[in-house]
């Protein structure tokens, strides 16, 4: 299904949002927002607890799917995205609570990324010698790849289950990756860790997004961060978009201020 | 196939010309392995060979011609042993970096030996020479082995090796003719001709250029391999800095002439991990690595079952009893050697695993003297764990033991083709077919170190002992005076010290003073442990090591020593009235000590002026000092403490030798 | 609100909405099909017949509605078991069947030892006591915050255990329930209707009276009293059941006792409609559909639950069984149950599952 | 202590990736191998062969089959029972149909039967979780075994309700009925299990295994990374039951020689369970381990009486055997709730860590 839709060009919207409203029941999780995401940027979401902007990840990437409003996915309308429908074309996603596989070893968790890339079917897998193990191992590689790049190959075989919070995040991160996502939505990739962690995982952000040319869509707390590393900031509160443009043109706006007096970050 | 080694000499005398034998004979053999992407990628010679070839002519294209110097950077990656070949071949010279010293220190090296490219590991590398490019006129190109963060450097003078290759293929292509030209002109070239630069880092002063020969790396190389006969099978792990002397006889030298197959770590952290997997069968450390192995042998025993901890502790037992003697052959009782063949199989056999040495033939410790419990600890497992005494100008080998002559507290004989003399002063002078031509671009102190007729001054004074084997006491120049004329070997001493698990590093003072005195670094590994079983409380690194607790302990070791020394004759004046125990880690960053963990004992005096002077002044019980550090990542902070003072009182000698007569 | 999220219910809705649209379409076609195809046909038996055979004997109609209640009221006693205990301390509760047949032998039991009939009944309910107490000490509490799986396979563990324990104290053969002896009403009022007659066992009039106090006791004593809003706490939090002041360990004996107490009920109609045997414990099972129908958390649900269960299954049995050779209650209630979960996958009342991202 | 992994060092993925990939496991299962085949028939009695290996292998098959749905998958099912009763009532409908056909074939087709009612059964595991769909395959259990019991044609209109196993010969060595030996029928019990089982490790190390897993340790997640969660659930319902399936036929086919409905009833689906959940569930060893031990158990506390010389009446020996029973199940669920496996796991890893702690 990915044939059906363009190449989208550098500096060109990848994604568009056009007056989208979500609701829960009587709740109002997003009113009426509007924006877009390039591709090649990295495009942060902030705005105070609760201002909805999970809710907006989980509508770009077909969990939620909105009463109004426009999605527009690499030129073709795409509201009723079901999630799996989004990781097929190319939308891959981490969360705000780690939601890896906790049974699993970082290995697998990373290798499980790669799902939809391997298309060996059942009967080969009876017997594993052959296309399924080929397969395998081609995956492995380009896995192994992302280990190393995520320096995580100390812990290439423990249980993800065991390993410090800052580390699930970076796995978490790999596998994401290993689904060689066009557009990567990252949930509070920075939350709860120490200064440390997060200028490592600043890093691998950056490198993402300048290594391989993937487009990121993030939400984070840290305003040094945000500030640091993103292109474009768009700022949520109580479900509606205040503010939209460039980190320091957001920093002075005024509407922006407002609403994050007295939040405490 | 051990003959592999001695019998070609004068054939392959260069290594290219060793590259081009191995292809050949040992083709399809592994030549280089390195744990990446999870498992151990290898690469037979006959595929280094073709590397090695595409990557010369890369070179050659971007301009490297022969007499040029290659700086090397980087932690142990097969494509950098690959460059020292590939510059060899072009006649050029390599000259390895140690990859952890900063900008500063590097330039120096960098300058001095006028190279013109730079072969550097990573990105970090990369940014180190930029950030001192404009200092080096002469650097033309820098190559990179890992390109990771390296997109958007400018790729004017900035290659990855990959594209090397890549030029170096089409050349080839483009004129096949280049090959043959190319392995004609290793014939340019024989053994006298210079093969490397190896920097000391030197315990004083600027590091000195070693430029070392062919035949003085490959001799040496072929001696050792015939002395320990090592042949094309066995396992090595590159792991210790590339621009050191050893690494290049262990990992190149006799790599290339044995035809073994060198392995490279997946990364620091797993080297543990990574020895475990390849179990070298030849192994070398300083003395340090296996201290800290033996310190976590301990603490993990220290938590290990009941059960365990008792076959342990009853093992080591028989291990001290007899392991040393079934290792040296000497007669051991029957019922010795059956207990000592179940401990193999329930205590040094698991151990040996745990450590990776299940399968070593032979082991080196080198460059500092090794605690002697340390020491027999290891050979009481079963390990072939030897003594060699050594240095860069040599060539590495001066003196190594022999099977069956293992003693702790020698360096052992004379290496094949060495010769050695003791001048009145006491300086051990030696002369070998090792020994390195000249320091670069520094007359002056090649004669000061190099007489006409070849006999090298070692700077280390020692005395042979009636067995023939060479007792290595100290830097012959610190070997000082007290006051009252009394002989003051302070590294003799200060080892002395070192050879407490508790102890990490101790520096004594007392040249042309009163008496000896002592600055002491506690091992932070064990006495925190010791700190946990005793319930002390600390927060920090400073407060564990000013913890009276610790310094009471640390005082029982000291009046130890006082007590071996009061049993040495002459030394016994030399014992330790006061000592203090510092309140930061001796750190090479700040450099107080060298990168190969020598202690710079005339610096680190002038940085703790406060804390000597006090050491001398009998009522001086703390002294207070600030301290500049520099972190991990460069930046510079203040330390303050008070440190406090304590005095030992020392052994008469009577009282040793009762001593000595009770044990 | 942005760590937790519902699916949002309009999806799944509509897919619910389509199910019906489906299944009425089917009906609708198979009633015109079957007028089409005529009487012996197949569909005309399934869809035809039965719905004649009801107009023609209204009474038998009745009568069989009847049986259903009576059987539905001791599903729903039985899933009431289940539910207190699984909304009080998250366990499912495989050992419910038993603890009835443990409560009625018990009774019998004592009561053969010579001990008055109402002493008996004391007796059983604090052997009841007993039993709770234990199970709280002796499987509970280590296994606490285990995987429900776990403590669900414990309970069968015990299930086992009491069948060893309870033949090994009273022997395998069947007893008969001491009816009279605890004064319940035997012999039975019947009357006629639309030309046929209806009959009523007094007992299980009784039972129905019996369940539906019980139910009433229940329920004031889960509203009205301190102890009974702690245990509806728990449920979803036991913070606040903390704060009333009663420790979980306990909340969990009280709830075990009050399914016991539940189960002994349930043992004594049960027996005295058949007789008192482990067979019992295997029929306790038709309390499962009973209470995933009316959604594991919710009291209501199960006595609502039962009672369709009831029902519809003897009318199953009774129009449709026939057809395929009889004695299909043993299945139908689960696909009954089944058809219920398609379209509420919680159950009827139970708490709507929350998906977390 | 015996581990010596120094040395072991893989220079591919292929060898990094195998199913024992250290070497003293490795030789370790071919020596178990080894004893299975040969020396446990020539020292085996009958009774041995007959009451303890032979039901050990079926179960464990069968406790395999289950723990492909439970432990990897995370999908609960009761009605294992029945769908061993879907392969041994329908491998006995194939030898009845093609009597000349060797009798292997049927008893392995038989499988192919159960998974597809099994699939049927596993499409509610769509929108039903938990224990809501472990009661739900109770539909399954109870519809079944009601089946078996009233529709004549899967019993051949036997007036007994029972099938019995006709005699079937391979190379004229009967293999089934009264005349095949024990040692023939633990032999060719034993191959089938050891394939299926290797089989059983190769799809749980591969892109189906981490698919199954993925959706018992967090669905959401799996769907987000595109996994198709019902696909992959009713892959894991059919492969099970066919597990389940060849377990059924080998049980009546090649151990009671004939089964009424009571062989596939609710209790056969609790004791799977128990096997797997006292094994480990997401270990195939524990599959082994789980049915060896239930089974085994009550074997040896019937016949510890005697050892010990007491005198006890049959029926309270079944009475103590029912509550020691059930008390080990809770005993063991609270030393250790992740099964004999995880136990067997912590013994390898002391050795291997041996002699340091672990």
């Amino acid at each position: 299904m990915n044939t059906a839709i363009a190449e989208i060009q550098p500096g060109k919207p990848i994604l568009a949002m056009d007056h989208i409203s979500l609701s829960f029941g009587g709740v109002k999780a997003i009113r009426d927002v509007s924006f877009d995401i390039r591709k090649g940027e990295i495009r942060a979401i902030i705005g105070p607890n609760g201002a909805g902007k999970t809710s907006l990840l989980n509508v770009i990437n077909g969990f939620y799917h909105p009463q109004e409003g426009i999605i527009n996915y690499k030129g073709a309308k795409r509201n009723d995205m079901k999630p799996y429908v989004a990781a097929s074309q190319g939308i891959a996603r981490t969360f705000q609570n780690v939601a890896l596989f906790a049974g699993m070893s970082t290995l697998d968790n990373i290798m499980s990324g790669r799902m939809l890339k391997m298309k060996v079917a059942l009967p080969w897998h009876i017997i594993r010698f052959g296309p399924a193990e080929r397969e395998e191992i081609e995956h492995r590689e380009f896995v192994e790849q992302i280990i190393d790049f995520l320096e995580i190959q100390a812990i290439r075989r423990t249980p993800v289950g065991r390993l410090p919070y800052g580390l699930q995040k970076r796995v978490e991160l790999g596998r994401a990756l290993a689904m060689e996502p066009e557009l990567l939505l990252l949930d509070e990739p920075m939350a709860g860790m120490n200064l440390e962690e997060k200028e490592d995982m600043s890093r691998f952000v950056l490198d993402v997004n300048d290594q391989f040319g993937t487009t990121i869509a993030l939400i984070e707390h840290d305003m040094g961060v945000v500030m640091d590393i993103s292109d474009r900031v768009i700022v949520l509160d109580y479900g509606q978009k205040i503010a939209d443009g460039t980190p320091d043109e957001v920093k002075n706006n005024q509407n922006v201020i407002d609403a994050y007096l007295g939040v405490a970050h | 196939m051990a003959a592999a080694g001695a019998t070609d000499k004068t054939e392959y005398d260069t290594f290219p010309k060793l590259l081009l034998r191995n292809a050949d004979i040992f083709g399809d053999r592994p030549a280089m392995r390195e744990k990446d992407l999870g498992i151990w990628q290898s690469w037979t010679w006959k595929e280094v060979h073709e590397i090695v070839k595409n990557y010369a002519h890369g070179l050659k294209k971007l301009g490297l011609k022969a007499g040029d110097k290659v700086a090397i950077v980087g932690d142990n990656r097969p494509r950098l042993y690959w460059t020292f070949a590939a510059v060899q071949s072009l006649g050029a010279t390599p000259v390895p970096n140690y990859q952890d010293s900063v900008a500063d220190e590097m330039v120096f090296v960098l300058k001095h030996a006028e190279v013109t490219f730079a072969i550097v590991e990573n990105q970090e590398q990369v940014d180190k020479v930029l950030s001192v490019a404009d200092q080096l006129p002469k650097l033309r190109k820098i190559v990179y082995d890992d390109d990771r963060g390296l997109q958007d450097y400018d790729p004017k003078d900035l290659h990855s090796f990959e594209r090397v290759i890549e030029i170096g293929r089409k050349e080839i292509e483009k004129n096949p003719k280049l090959v043959e030209r190319w392995e004609a002109g290793f014939d340019k070239y024989n053994g006298s001709d210079i093969a490397v630069f190896l920097y000391t880092s030197g315990t004083t002063g600027r590091p000195k250029g070693v430029v070392l020969s062919y035949d003085n790396i490959l001799i040496s190389a072929r001696n050792g391999n015939a002395f320990d006969g090592l042949d094309e099978m066995e396992e090595v792990l590159a792991y210790l800095p590339m621009a050191w002397v050893g690494d290049h006889i262990f990992s190149y030298g006799q790599s290339y002439t044995a035809g073994f197959c060198v392995s490279c770590p997946e990364s620091r952290e797993t080297i543990n991990e990574d020895r475990r997997e390849i179990g070298p069968t030849y192994f070398f450390a300083p003395p340090r690595p296996f201290e800290i192995m033996l310190t976590q042998i301990t603490v993990n025993m220290e938590d290990a079952s009941t059960v365990n901890r008792w076959l342990y502790n009853y093992f080591m037992d028989v291990a001290k009893k007899s392991g040393e003697k079934i290792l040296n052959g000497e007669p051991v009782p029957f019922m010795e050697r059956v207990k000592y063949w179940l401990g193999e199989l329930f205590v040094y056999g698991p151990l040996k695993n745990q450590m990776g040495f299940s399968r070593l033939k032979v082991g080196y410790t080198a460059g500092e003297a090794i605690g002697p419990e340390i020491f027999s600890f290891y050979r009481s497992l079963g390990l072939n764990l030897k003594q060699l005494y050594g240095q860069t100008e040599a060539g590495v080998y001066v003196t190594v033991q022999p099977d069956g002559e293992i003693r702790a507290d020698t360096v052992g004989k004379p290496a094949p083709d060495v010769e050695i003399k003791i001048d009145k002063s006491g300086e051990v002078l030696y002369r070998s077919p090792g020994v390195f031509l000249e320091y670069y671009k520094n007359k002056a102190a090649t004669r000061e170190a190099k007489t006409k007729d070849g006999w090298v001054h070692s700077g280390d004074a020692g005395f042979f002992d009636d067995t023939g084997h060479l007792h290595v006491i100290d830097r012959a120049k610190d070997v000082g005076k007290l006051k009252d004329g009394t002989l003051f070997p302070p590294k003799y001493i200060e080892n002395k010290l070192k050879f407490f698990p508790n102890i990490q590093e101790a520096v004594a003072f007392g040249d042309g003073r009163d008496f000896c005195a002592m600055f002491i670094n506690i091992d932070l590994t064990s006495v925190s442990n010791w700190a946990e079983k005793n319930n002390i409380i600390y927060g920090s690194y400073q407060e564990l090591a000013a913890h009276p607790e610790v310094y009471s302990m640390i005082e029982e070791h000291v009046r130890e020593v006082n007590l071996q020394l009061a049993g040495e004759g002459d030394l016994a004046g030399a014992q330790i009235k006061r000592f203090l125990v510092l309140h930061k880690e001796l750190d090479p960053d700040d450099g107080e000590i060298t990168r190969t963990a020598k202690v710079r004992r005339g610096f680190v005096g002038e940085r703790y002026k406060p804390l000597v002077d006090a050491l001398y002044d009998p009522k001086n019980y703390k002294q207070h000092i600030s301290t500049e550090v520099t972190f991990e990542d460069g930046r510079k902070g203040k330390l303050e403490a008070d440190v406090e003072i304590r005095d030992v009182q020392s052994v008469d000698v009577p009282e040793a030798h009762m001593q000595e007569a009770a044990e | 609100m942005s760590d937790t999220t519902l699916k949002p219910s309009r999806a799944s809705m509509s897919a619910g909405k389509r199910n019906w649209l489906v299944t009425a379409a089917l009906f609708a076609a198979a009633v015109v099909g079957s007028l089409v195809v005529g009487e012996g046909s197949l569909v005309y038996e399934i869809f035809v017949s039965p719905f004649l055979f009801v107009v023609e004997a209204p009474d038998l109609f009745v009568q069989v509605i009847w049986e259903g209640l009576v059987a539905g009221t001791l599903y729903a006693l039985l899933g009431l078991g289940f539910v207190l205990i699984f909304k009080a301390s998250g366990v499912f509760n495989f050992a419910q069947g038993i603890m009835v047949v443990f409560g009625a032998l018990s009774l019998v039991g004592f009561y053969a030892a010579g001990i008055p009939a109402i002493l008996s009944l004391l007796l059983s309910i604090a052997m009841m006591y007993v039993l709770a107490w234990t199970v709280e000490r002796v499987v509970l509490r280590p296994l606490v915050n285990q995987d429900p799986l776990i403590l669900f396979m414990a309970t069968i563990g015990l299930t086992y255990f009491l069948i060893g324990f309870g033949e090994f104290i009273f022997g395998g053969e069947p007893k008969t329930m001491i009816t009279e002896e605890i004064g319940l009403p035997s012999g039975s009022y019947s009357f006629d209707f639309m030309g046929g007659f209806v009959s009523l066992q007094k007992l299980d009039i009784a039972a129905a009276v019996i369940a539906a106090i019980l139910v009433g006791c229940l329920a004031v004593f889960f509203n009205k009293t301190k102890v009974g809003r702690a245990l509806r706490a728990v449920a979803d939090d036991h913070q606040a059941a903390l704060s009333v002041g009663i420790t979980l360990r306990q909340i969990w004996v009280i709830v075990w006792f009050a399914a016991g107490i539940v189960a002994l009920t349930t043992g004594i109609m049960w027996g005295a409609r058949s007789d008192v045997s482990f067979a019992l414990q295997i029929v306790a099972l038709k309390a499962l559909p009973v209470i995933i129908l009316g959604g594991l958390t919710s009291i209501p649900g199960a006595i609502i639950g039962g009672l369709i269960i009831g029902i519809s299954e003897k009318l199953a049995e009774f129009y449709w069984g026939p057809l395929v050779g009889g004695s299909i209650e043993s299945w139908v209630p689960y696909f009954i149950a089944l058809g219920f979960l398609w379209f509420r996958p919680q159950g009827l009342f139970g708490e709507k599952i929350i998906d977390r991202i | 202590m015996f581990y010596r992994e120094t040395g072991q060092f893989k220079t591919s993925y292929r060898t990094d990736q195998a199913v024992f990939p250290i070497k003293q496991d490795a030789i370790g299962i071919w020596v178990l191998l080894a004893i299975l085949f040969i020396v446990v028939p020539l020292t085996f009695n009958d009774f041995w062969l007959n009451s303890i290996m032979i039901p050990t292998l079926i179960f464990s098959l069968a406790a395999i089959g289950l723990n492909l749905l439970l432990g990897y998958a995370g999908q609960i099912s009761l009605g294992t029972g029945g769908f061993m009763g879907v392969g041994a009532y329908s491998c006995y409908k194939l030898t009845t149909i093609f009597p000349d056909v060797n009798i292997l074939i049927p008893i392995l087709l038989s499988g192919f039967v159960a998974a597809a009612v099994g699939v049927l059964f596993g499409i509610p595991s769509l929108r039903i979780k938990g224990f809501y769909l472990a009661i739900a395959t109770l539909a399954s259990q109870f519809f079944l075994v009601w089946a078996f019991g009233r529709i004549e044609w899967l019993y051949n209109y036997n007036p007994s309700g029972a099938i019995e196993v006709p005699t079937r010969r391979i190379f004229d060595i009967a293999v089934t009925g009264p005349h095949a030996t024990s040692m023939t029928r633990y032999l060719i019990i034993l191959s089938i299990v050891v394939v299926l089982t290797w089989v059983a490790s190769n799809l749980v190390r591969g892109r189906i295994g981490r698919a199954w897993m993925a959706i018992r340790d967090m669905d959401i997640a799996a769907e987000l990374i595109g996994i198709k969660l019902l696909q992959t659930k009713l892959t894991a319902f059919a492969i099970s039951s066919y597990y389940a399936g060849v377990a059924g036929a080998l049980m009546v086919f090649m151990w009671l020689g004939a089964a009424e409905v009571e062989s596939f009833d609710i209790n056969h689906s609790f004791l799977i369970l128990f096997m797997v959940v006292i094994g480990g569930s997401g270990s195939l060893i524990g599959s082994f381990m789980g049915a060896a031990f239930i089974w085994v158990l009550p074997i040896f506390l019937r016949s510890a009486p005697d050892y010990i010389g007491l005198e006890i009446g049959a029926a309270t020996v079944e009475h103590i055997n029912f509550m020691v029973v059930g008390a080990l199940i809770i005993f063991f669920l609270i030393v250790e709730p992740n099964g004999i496996a995880r136990l067997w796991q912590i013994g390898k890893e002391k050795l291997r860590r041996w002699p340091f702690p672990y």
